[in-house]
């Protein structure tokens, strides 16, 4: 079949877009998860592609490798975060100590032993704040509507997803997933209608 | 409403916020002119003097400008004036030096008391039923005058009786002149704090029945019987001055210090040995610490001043009074007796001194002869670092009350004092301050007619039937003569610090203004309008009696006067008589006895003069109140002192209510563990214990004078306050008692390293 | 465990969609408590700080022993939900939620003890870094502004920590519930939808958040150790402090988090979920803490009356031998006579051994709070400055309120939200 | 030159008569407090006289001990506060911002000679004793901390008065109204970097000790401690 799946690719869905005829998502609704990796196997062997599939699941199910494991940077934004923040902590504690300089008990006015624990606390504030940050951009925020999901997931169920898939290939995977478990189409505007 | 208020509404609710907004307004009151130009916030200092205790030591005031509420010619209004901030002793004083007492400075608060009485009072109620109602100046001097006429015209005015405090100077001196005017016996003269016991001891040995003074910064050895001299006793600033520079005040020589006491006063704390003898033996221990001397001087061959004919250690040598006879009586250690008298020998000069409870037994006199005894002995009678005695000026009569006849409360012993037609009353409360025996109580309410000038409504102003309020002292004109504390003679003289806050007026005013009323013989003795002038008038005498002074012209010397506080005048030393070896004589001794049997009464009860509120006259001074007491530390209200062991025995612990009976009546007080008592004497600061006497003062603690019996110390007629005998037992419940220490030593190590 | 998903999660909401009579009496009860501690509290702020027991010199009194108490349990979840995820031990499952729960609620009534104990509790603010009119910053030696930044961070942290696993459950409930409740959710769930992207942040996030809260925690405690250990008061002035804190904190914690589990157990019959073997597991680590703790108290006592100065001695036998012997030894009973058996004895640690073991170590670490505060501070350098204390009825109606207010908080908590973590259960019955 | 305030207090002259305590309260505004709080331990005054006994009876001895604030040169209570209400002045006094005091007492607990006292209450004067309030002290509110000062306020009328003058403050010319009311001169003032003054002198005496020394706190009080006569004899 490999003449078909160059325009399933690219050509045809981009013309698809182009003549901005509504779009069709297909979703499986498997009930178990190994289930749910078969039929993402079998999408990928219908040569859909890894960014085109959504799955979803009321609870997580990565031992179960139905996508593969994704690299994410939040781990390094959150030392980012620490670092600004512990700089600021301890900028802020040297600094007005230096804008009221005033000697108590003999002490000297920049005390880095307790300025110590200031910027410690702030370092650790900045990690906590980065990743909360980050996890509701990246994770819950960004993209809600673009594939909405199904009340069932909730019951359990997992839910195998492809985006838009053009007219013509609907029917082969809508027969592919038919499998795996209950099978639906959705209409969906297109996201240039939205815009 | 105030900025605090408002930050608070920051937290607080709504419900909270409307209470906060409730708050009563200042009620809105005329302004007055001032009657003073002032530069605002600058403090001025203006001379007076202390008059909280007889010691008579000289202030210096501290006068800002302040807003107050006060009345003039019957309107309540506010007013800019000089308001007194704080007193200070008069650094040109010779008795206190520029140092105050506690009291003393606390003297302040009588003058913005909240429960001075503000104008004349009527009384309204029964006797004693402490209702009154305000009246005007005139209608209560017209009363006093009509009741006066209508004594005299009974020809009964020897029969009007006139009990002050102590007084001295001229006022005491207007006020005898107003009774010779009037026909009347001099004042009687009422302070619980006098030691007249003291007084015949001198007049009989030095012909002088004055109180001595002591030159402690150049004596080496001291040794006290029961006299609290730092604290209450006679001159205490003049004496701590003294104690001071004895201590440390000459480089390389501290002299020492022995105090004898069953009761461990703040004095005897500071001592270097604290000797409990047994109570009524001081003179006994006296005479052995005499005889010592006497034999240590002989072994010596020397002789004390003022003794010349040979054998005049003949009386003491006698074995009587020998260390181990007087051990057996005393209970103190014979060898003891003798090291301090070889330790007096060898540091001379030493000087002994007695005072307190040792006085307050039947053979007060005995002791106090003994101790004058042993300090001719010594030979410190009127030597450097010895006793001497302040002299007075024949010009200004030190005009105290030195015969006994005009001692109010000895006359009270003797049973005087009966149907007096009209009493006056001025800075006296015998009700508080006689024991229940005298019966003071109903003897006022027979008394037909009782005028009081009291500031405050106490236990005997409240019997009154007319009080004309008293200016405060730093209200009004006051001179006074220190009886002792002081080498060179004194005359302390105070204009008014300040203009008065109510609507009063100052005693000798009054007096003179009620004898022009009268007119006749009365006010030909009071010739002067004002006591203004009468002070003037006294002291240009003096200026008359001075060669010294003589040339200078008077106005002068009188504003110099007013602006030092007073005058003194180191020339006109008074020399004592040469004690004489007819008037070297040893007292007899006579056992002490005490007030109630031994088996029924097993402890000796000692009262002390509190070092917070004296006989408790100052009682009423919230400071003082809670000023913690040097050794129990405790504060707002009275206590008993038991001995730790006493007390374990009893099962008595800290704050116990224990309930003291003697024959005349009990007393309930929270216990005090006191390790500086002895075993079988229970102390009781007096003091408290007012039914009446303002609202900081009255009902707390409980005042010792009711329990005490009346034997009176022999020869004297005095009271002796310390001769009576109670048992006690425990109530049962914790008593009121406050104490700021939280424990009673360092725990037996020392927290100052070095 | 043998229920499938679907009755799993009907059990676990039940809770949340079904109201039972209990409720509202509850609620009721408890708040009429929560009330009239604030009250007394509006009444100690408009009358005075002198309503309440403190004096000179013992300036600490219920207020901070409060504080230390509430900060010590706050360490249950956090810090173990925390322990448990790193070393990914199963049986966390249940427990993870109303752990963090506790954290959070706990932290917030401590944080409120420092306000109530202001001698001028309207002007808290002054202990916080602003540009302020004064132009003054507050002093960053002083241990009372390092607890103001350490309480800050541990309670923000808590909460993200407590917050993030509570979304999927959000949606869960959204897809369940109907009505309002729906809207509600709808919201609370930040529009989860449960993709494999959005699993995978989450378990990321709550990996990094497990490794962060550690250190939080232990310092947070430390920090409070250090309002004692750097004044120069006897037995206070003490390097052990702040480990000796740590431990009680998390002592209390478990303690606090078996006591909670099994009022959850039976009220919201839950009995599958907080089972045995989760009080099994805590009262082992229970009974670790409880050793660790008699091991740091006796590790104190013994240097400081080797060490025999005098000031830190009058404190020792003060406690011991003195006017607060009773408490002293009570609480030696409650933190390890007491629970040592229970917890010790396989057949003693059922569901009740531990929560009765709980009980007495939650009130005998109370008391170990007060007997470090007042003791100290009553028996200073200066034997004349001694002193005593005794609570008046505005601390006690205080201390009680935060207890009540605790219960309150709680209920109405897992009112809104599934007390136990549905999707990690449901993860956890995959495995 | 800057000035280094101390004070000497020898123990062998106090006589424990308490005036100085009077004096401070007068001068200083210092309320009082009634019956029950004092009975709670909340008098405020800034000096104490405390009073140990030695021994036991009748071998007794008592030592009466002035204690006030020590003005530390390394004061505990300083680095705690908060809001720097309690700080380190120029001349070495721990000086005390009233209005920046929150109230958390955390100072007190520092001081290990416990001499800050607190306003439980606001302080209260029935007038019209109101009228004897000192204007050149603040009134204290609810809430906030005090303690003994050296009478500061005496310090700074004669630094001005001297400055105005032109001239240098002489000896013994600023006095804390403790100083000025001791009869026996127990206590002395004056300023520790002038070796010849009277304070310096004593501070270097062999009687002179610190309170609580062995804490590090450097106080600037020395206590010169009582002989006894005999060893002074043997």
């Amino acid at each position: 079949m490999r003449p078909e799946r160059v325009p399933l690719g690219s050509r045809q869905r981009q013309l698809s877009v182009r003549l901005m005829t509504s779009e069709n998502d297909i979703v499986v609704l498997c009930s178990e998860p190994d289930l749910a990796k078969q039929s993402v196997n079998a999408l990928l062997a219908a040569g859909v592609r890894r960014s085109e599939i959504i799955v979803m699941s009321s609870e997580p199910l990565e031992e179960y490798g139905i996508t593969p494991h994704q690299r994410t940077i939040m781990p390094w934004l959150v030392v980012c975060g620490a670092i600004v923040f512990g700089i600021g902590g301890f900028l802020l504690a040297s600094l007005t100590q230096k804008s009221y300089p005033i000697h108590t008990g003999g002490m000297q006015v920049v005390t880095l032993w307790s300025d110590g624990i200031i910027t410690y606390e702030l370092t650790m504030l900045g990690a906590i704040l980065t990743t909360g940050v980050v996890f509701l951009l990246t994770g819950v925020l960004v993209g809600r509507r673009q594939f909405p999901g199904e009340p069932e997931v909730s019951g359990g169920k997992v839910l195998v997803g492809v985006v838009s898939v053009p007219a013509s290939a609907r029917k082969e995977i809508i027969e592919r997933l038919k499998a795996f478990g209950e099978v639906r189409q959705r209409q969906r505007p297109s996201p240039d209608l939205r815009a | 409403m105030e900025r605090r208020d408002f930050l608070k509404l920051g937290v607080l609710t709504g419900a909270t916020a409307t209470l906060a907004s409730c708050e009563k307004p200042a009620q809105q009151l005329v302004r007055f002119i001032p009657e003073e130009d002032f530069v605002p916030g600058i403090a001025t200092w203006k001379p007076s003097l202390c008059t909280v205790c007889p010691a008579g030591c000289g202030m210096m005031v501290r006068i800002l400008d302040g807003e107050a509420e006060v009345v003039r010619n019957g309107q309540r209004g506010l007013i800019k004036m000089g308001l007194a901030k704080k007193l200070e002793g008069n650094p040109k004083h010779p008795v206190n030096r520029g140092k105050l007492c506690a009291r003393g400075q606390a003297g302040l608060q009588i003058t913005y008391h909240p429960d001075r009485v503000r104008t004349p009072l009527r009384r309204s109620g029964q006797r004693g039923s402490g209702v009154f109602h305000a009246i005007g100046w005139d209608e209560a001097l017209s009363e006093i005058v009509v009741k006066l006429q209508e004594v005299r015209s009974r020809q009964r005015t020897n029969s009007i009786r006139f009990v002050t405090g102590w007084v001295r100077g001229q006022r005491r001196e207007l006020i005898n002149k107003f009774l010779e005017g009037l026909g009347a016996p001099r004042a009687l003269e009422f302070e619980p704090l006098d030691e007249p016991v003291l007084r015949r001891a001198n007049l009989l040995d030095f012909g002088r029945p004055v109180l001595p003074s002591f030159d402690f910064a150049r004596s080496n050895y001291v040794i006290c019987f029961g006299a609290d001299f730092l604290g209450t006793w006679n001159s205490p600033v003049a004496q701590s001055i003294g104690y001071g520079e004895m201590r440390r005040g000459r480089p390389g020589n501290r002299g020492k210090f022995v105090q004898v006491e069953q009761r461990m006063s703040q004095t005897g704390a500071n001592a270097d040995e604290w000797v409990p003898c047994s109570p009524g033996t001081e003179g006994l221990l006296a005479l052995g610490l005499a005889h010592s001397v006497v034999m240590e001087k002989l072994r010596r061959s020397e002789q004390p001043a003022g003794v010349h004919n040979r054998d005049w250690a003949e009386p003491l040598t006698t074995e009587t009074y020998s260390p181990t006879e007087v051990e057996k009586k005393t209970g103190v250690r014979a060898s003891s007796i003798e090291r301090w008298a070889r330790e007096m020998a060898d540091h001379p000069p030493a000087v002994a001194l007695i005072g307190g409870a040792a006085l307050a037994h039947t053979n007060g006199l005995f002791s106090a002869l003994a101790v004058n005894l042993l300090n001719r002995t010594l030979g410190s009678v009127g030597t450097p670092g010895g006793v001497f005695f302040t002299p007075g000026s024949p010009a200004i009569k030190v005009a105290r009350s030195l015969s006994q006849n005009s001692d109010f409360l000895s006359q009270l012993l003797s049973g005087g004092f009966e149907n007096a037609e009209a009493l006056f009353l001025y800075k006296a409360n015998p009700v508080f301050a006689t024991p229940p025996g005298l019966r003071m109580g109903e003897k006022l309410t027979r008394t037909p007619f009782i005028v009081s000038f009291s500031s405050f409504i106490d236990e005997t102003s409240v019997f009154a039937d007319l009080i004309l309020p008293d200016h405060s002292p730093l209200e009004s004109w006051l001179d006074d003569v220190p009886e002792s504390g002081t080498s060179e003679a004194v005359f302390t003289l105070a204009r008014p610090v300040m203009r008065p806050l109510h609507d009063t007026r100052a005693m000798p005013e009054v007096v003179m203004d009620i004898a022009n009323r009268l007119g006749g013989e009365v006010r030909e003795a009071l010739p002067w309008k004002t006591f203004e002038e009468m002070l003037q008038a006294s002291y240009a005498q003096l200026a008359r009696s001075q060669p010294c002074n003589s040339t200078q012209d008077f106005d002068k010397l009188w504003e110099q006067i007013l602006e030092q506080g007073g005058w003194r005048d180191g020339n006109c030393q008074l020399h004592l008589p040469e004690a004489s070896a007819s008037q070297f004589r040893v007292p007899e001794f006579s056992a002490p006895t005490f007030d109630g049997n031994e088996q029924e009464f097993p402890f000796y009860f000692q009262p002390y003069v509190s070092g917070a509120f004296l006989d408790g006259s100052v009682a009423h001074l919230p400071w003082m109140q809670e000023l913690p007491d040097a050794l129990s530390t405790a504060m707002w209200g009275t206590w008993l002192e038991v001995n730790p062991k006493t007390a374990e025995k009893l099962q008595v612990r800290q704050g116990d209510l224990i309930r003291v009976r003697s024959p005349h009546g009990t007393l309930e007080v929270p216990a005090v563990i006191n390790p500086g008592i002895a075993f079988d004497v229970l102390a009781m600061p007096m003091g408290q214990g007012h039914e009446n006497f303002g609202r900081y003062g009255s009902l707390r603690g409980a005042n010792p004078m009711r329990i005490l019996g009346l034997s009176e110390v022999r020869e004297v007629g005095a009271l002796a306050w310390a001769a009576t005998r109670v048992n006690l037992s425990k109530v049962g419940q914790k008593g009121r008692l406050v104490l700021a220490a939280g424990a009673l030593s360092e725990q037996g190590r020392d927290l100052e390293l070095r | 465990m043998t229920k499938t998903a679907e009755q799993m999660q009907r059990d676990l909401l039940r809770p949340v969609i079904e109201t039972s009579w209990r409720f509202p009496v509850a609620v009721a009860a408890l708040g009429i408590f929560v009330i009239a501690g604030f009250s007394a509290w509006m009444y100690q702020v408009y009358t005075g700080i002198g309503v309440a027991g403190i004096n000179r010199p013992v300036f600490w009194g219920f207020y901070i022993t409060n504080f230390v108490f509430w900060i010590g349990i706050s360490h249950a979840g956090t810090l173990i939900s925390a322990i448990l995820r790193i070393s990914n031990a199963t049986w966390r499952r249940p427990i993870t939620r109303c752990a963090e729960v506790i954290t959070v609620f706990a932290l917030m009534i401590g944080a409120i003890f420092p306000l109530i104990h202001l001698g001028r509790s309207w002007q808290f603010f002054w202990l916080a870094p602003y540009p302020s009119e004064r132009g003054l910053w507050p002093n960053y030696r002083s241990p009372l502004v390092w607890d103001f930044f350490a309480i800050n961070t541990y309670l923000i942290g808590s909460i993200t920590f407590l917050i993030l696993p509570i979304i999927p459950d959000c949606a869960l409930l959204r897809d369940t519930c109907v009505g309002w409740r729906r809207k509600v959710y709808s919201i609370l769930c930040l529009g989860w939808r449960g993709t494999q992207r959005q699993w995978h942040q989450l378990e990321a996030a709550m990996r990094i958040m497990s490794v962060v809260i550690i250190p939080v925690a232990v310092s947070v405690h430390t920090i409070v150790s250090w309002d004692f250990a750097m004044t120069p008061v006897p037995m206070w002035h003490s390097t052990i402090f702040a480990p000796y804190f740590v431990a009680g904190a998390i002592f209390s914690g478990i303690a606090a988090l078996i006591i909670a589990m099994a009022f959850l157990r039976s009220f919201l019959h839950l009995e599958e979920y907080l089972n045995p073997q989760c009080f099994d597991n805590l009262g082992k680590l229970l009974l670790v803490m409880s050793l660790l703790w008699f091991y740091f108290i006796f590790a104190e006592r013994l240097t400081t009356w080797y060490g025999n100065t005098r000031s830190e001695m009058a404190v020792l036998w003060l406690t011991q031998r003195g006017s607060y012997r009773g408490l002293f030894w009570l609480m030696l009973c409650c933190n390890f006579v007491f629970p040592f058996p229970l917890l010790a004895i396989k057949k003693l640690r059922t569901v009740l051994g531990t929560f009765l073991a709980s009980i007495t170590v939650v009130i005998g670490m109370w008391i170990e709070r007060y007997l470090i505060i007042v003791p100290s501070l009553s028996h200073k350098f200066l034997p004349y400055a001694w002193g005593t204390y005794r609570p008046t009825w505005v601390e006690i109606t205080i201390t009680a309120a935060t207890f009540c207010g605790m219960a309150l908080l709680y209920i109405l908590f897992s009112k809104i939200v599934p007390i136990v973590s549905v999707w990690e259960l449901k993860a956890g019955l995959r495995q | 030159m800057s000035h280094r305030w101390g004070m000497a207090v020898d123990l062998d002259r106090c006589t424990g008569c308490s005036a100085c305590v009077v004096a401070c309260q007068a001068e200083n505004n210092i309320p009082t407090v009634g019956e029950e709080a004092a009975r709670r331990g909340r008098t405020m005054h800034w000096i104490r006289i405390e009073r140990y006994y030695e021994g036991e009876f009748p071998n007794l001895r008592v030592k009466f001990q002035p204690v006030l604030c020590q003005q530390c040169d390394n004061a505990p209570c300083e680095p705690v506060c908060p809001t720097y209400a309690s700080y380190h002045t120029a001349e070495g006094l721990n000086g005390q911002v009233y209005n920046r005091c929150i109230g958390t007492r955390y100072c007190a607990n520092a001081c290990p000679y416990t001499v800050r006292t607190f306003n439980f209450f606001n302080p209260v004067w029935d007038k019209p004793l109101d009228l004897q309030l000192n204007p050149d002290v603040s009134i204290r509110q609810v809430g906030m901390m005090e303690k003994c000062t050296f009478c500061v306020q005496r310090i700074k009328a004669t630094e001005i008065q001297a400055e105005a003058e032109g001239r240098e403050l002489t000896e013994g010319e600023p006095t804390p109204a403790c100083v000025q009311s001791c009869a026996p001169k127990a206590i002395t003032f004056g300023d520790l970097n002038d070796p010849e003054s009277e304070v310096s002198r004593l501070a270097r005496s062999r009687r002179g000790t610190k309170l609580l020394d062995e804490l590090g706190t450097q106080p600037k009080i020395t206590y010169l401690q009582r002989d006894s006569w005999d060893d002074k004899n043997s």
